[in-house]
């Protein structure tokens, strides 16, 4: 029988090696799955390259990662941080590389990456200094960039309720770029509010199907980052 | 009347650019005054609001008993969805910017100049950290672009300019300003008024504008 | 108010003029719209370019449409059809045009034709005729051909429920490719077995947002292809 | 015994291909012999099937009472979901193939070459109508490409031939196949035998391929 439920944030992120690539779901608070970047500090893999809209907000999740030295590398689109002076910090020491992306290529990117498409041209970016060194092409006379997929081997991912099998859905705007993470990473760890049978979700209002995910863990009462943050909490 | 006084008002500036926006019109609005947009629709119109970390039907801030920290706009803000809204992921709801379904969007700035490049991400200041968001995607996908901005900086600098100085976020993309001194088309042949405000001359404006001006 | 519903078939294709491009969902008879189809050679545009999966069965719907002279070009992925002869001997006599497009290419292309996408790679039909004329490039050590966005000027789709935003939701495997073709077309005329207001979906399953859909006609009992078939039906 | 009653019939060609699927796997299933495999699961294994039009975790043909046409394969025959499945479009469903998400392809074939290569869409004969389907995306994605055919055509023309003859559907894509006379595994020398079917001898098998063949 397929059953890809852990019962432990920490075995679910014990194989993710140092200088991974890892994929953050999540765009602002909505969706980070606070509760597997904490395991991964737990769990202290460095050298990583993470991949997520933001660098994180205060000193918890995803900017505590940062802050914590296991990151060598940011792909995203918005590294300023609300509440947090992590990643500017490291960036002008210079101690922290950034790959900076528009936020739709950045999506687009990830999904050609999970759709076994090496590179498309998007208009995004022509003209600009994010332009630089990237391939300009013309089709129907208007110009274009060549934009590569992005993969992953690992994603740590949040959602509302999954299976056994690994269909998942999320609520609201905290969906984002996480069924594209879920498409682009080896391996896929999820961090699920509830666990059901399968057949308890609807077969026509599956987000992601499991064939994406490859581990799920119950999280049922996920810590909030914005509350964390106003309590003045600090990972570790 | 005051300088500091003359023309309009956040607000109005707003109201006059949600009179632009034709009936039944998908619209993104940026961060700042262009969200003011969404307090100034005309009556007999109805619009929708897309916002691209995956909301198309977005309404305004919830009540307080509503409030989901999952359920925010691109500013990050608390927001609530309408009878109709639909979520989506990030691929797809920048499917909807890149592929030109976006009818309309009102971004701020802090250039833009008279061959309508826009420049409102990065100052290209040595020690910035450069953070362009959706921004490129925007002005690249959607079909018309209009700019919400104050004709003049805080220090009293133009910010409708002959070429950019700023970094780019687009080349040409701008169809429409609405300041707080006028409204004003980007045409082939540049910055062309198109309403003053009350009270502002052409010769008023037109100081106040680092680019030839062009009459109606 | 935004209603983008309309009260006749008839009204909803008479848009279409000579030589449009028409995309129709549908795999197999599964979605495909055979009341827009029916109306559309009611209304009797020629010289279509008309892009489907396949090319219509018996003598109703798709197949009707080819064999009543409409269509000046198929691209599709199967033309060969059960229960019809219409494509096979029209092609034969070379008086229609067919541009084959695997599958997931098809799909994709349309994809990237909705979502401002000119080209992408892909390593589908490489070292196949099919990879005639495209070019080849390499990425990371794979040989991958160059495929281009397609867009329509009208698509032509069945969906199961409908509101007047023009939100969409499908039933089972009828959804294929019609939330594509919506994206892809300029404009989307759909057929919904029920309408219903703004808010009776679930904003969490609608599969096509409105944004992408121009008109909708509500059709309570569709005709089905394989019961039409069944009874020997022809078209008109 | 005559030669045609010898080796495997079709339900014990599935049924050895099979047994080569690992616990858990995600399969696509050709047309024909391959769809066969679903009716022979080893025993404590759990496949889940993808269907290229739109569905993961397709079952067997439904009762006639429960029989919707707008629930198909890529065949367009009838079938079932299985609890836990999913339906999403063909851009997703071929995201699954293109990206490498299925583990295991089943397909049927006209040829197949020492080298891998598969020729299974088309005769190339002039008046053919082409016509390919998701066999070229199926053979350029999916990780493991598994053939199951007869080693003759009805004209009893060898199908495991030095070269393809017809057009390709796709190069180097093939792992094993699973023949009426034997598995046989392509390996980088050519055809390599793995198993050969009751009272089949090497001879026997190696004068029905048309490439020279490897013992195990």
């Amino acid at each position: 029988m397929i059953d890809k439920t852990h019962t432990s944030l920490a075995g679910a992120v014990s194989a993710i090696p140092d200088g991974a690539v890892v994929m953050i779901g999540g765009f602002g608070e909505a969706g980070s799955p606070i509760e597997l970047i904490h395991a991964l500090i737990d769990h202290g893999a460095k050298n990583l390259t993470a991949i997520n809209n933001n660098t994180g907000n205060g000193d918890v999740g995803l900017a505590a990662l940062i802050r914590n030295g296991q990151v060598r590398k940011m792909i995203c689109s918005y590294p300023r941080s609300s509440h947090s002076r992590v990643f500017p910090e490291l960036y002008r020491k210079g101690e922290i590389e950034l790959e900076l992306v528009p936020q739709g290529t950045l999506a687009e990117r990830i999904r050609a990456g999970g759709a076994g498409i090496p590179a498309f041209y998007t208009a995004t970016a022509v003209g600009t200094p994010l332009a630089e060194g990237k391939e300009a092409r013309e089709f129907n006379g208007r110009t274009y960039l060549c934009e590569r997929g992005l993969s992953a081997d690992f994603a740590l991912v949040k959602c509302a309720v999954a299976d056994r099998l690994g269909n998942l859905i999320f609520n609201k705007t905290a969906r984002n770029f996480s069924p594209l993470m879920c498409m682009a990473a080896t391996t896929t760890i999820v961090q699920a509010r509830r666990i059901v049978a399968p057949g308890d979700l609807d077969p026509e209002h599956i987000i992601t199907p499991g064939i994406f995910v490859q581990n799920v863990v119950e999280v049922p009462e996920p810590l909030q980052e914005s509350v964390l943050i106003a309590n003045g909490e600090v990972y570790p | 009347m005051s300088a500091a006084e003359l023309g309009w008002s956040r607000d109005q500036m707003a109201a006059r650019a949600a009179e632009d926006i034709p009936d039944g019109s998908y619209v993104n609005l940026g961060i700042g005054i262009p969200e003011l947009v969404a307090q100034f629709v005309p009556a007999g119109r109805e619009f929708i609001y897309h916002t691209e970390n995956g909301l198309l039907g977005m309404g305004p801030p919830p009540a307080k008993e509503d409030e989901d920290p999952e359920l925010i706009n691109a500013g990050k803000q608390l927001v609530s969805s309408v009878p109709g809204a639909a979520f989506f992921h990030h691929a797809d709801s920048f499917a909807m910017i890149r592929g030109g379904h976006i009818d309309i969007c009102v971004l701020g700035t802090m250039q833009v100049a008279a061959n309508g490049d826009l420049a409102n991400w990065s100052t290209g200041a040595p020690d910035a950290i450069p953070a362009v968001g959706g921004a490129m995607d925007l002005v690249a996908g959607v079909r018309t672009i209009f700019v919400i901005t104050k004709c003049l900086t805080r220090n009293g600098d133009p910010k409708l300019v002959e070429r950019c100085s700023y970094p780019l976020t687009g080349q040409g993309v701008v169809s429409r300003i609405f300041t707080d001194l006028a409204v004003i088309d980007i045409t082939g042949d540049g910055f062309r008024l198109v309403e003053l405000a009350p009270g502002v001359t052409f010769e008023y404006l037109a100081e106040r504008v680092d680019a030839p001006l062009l009459r109606p």
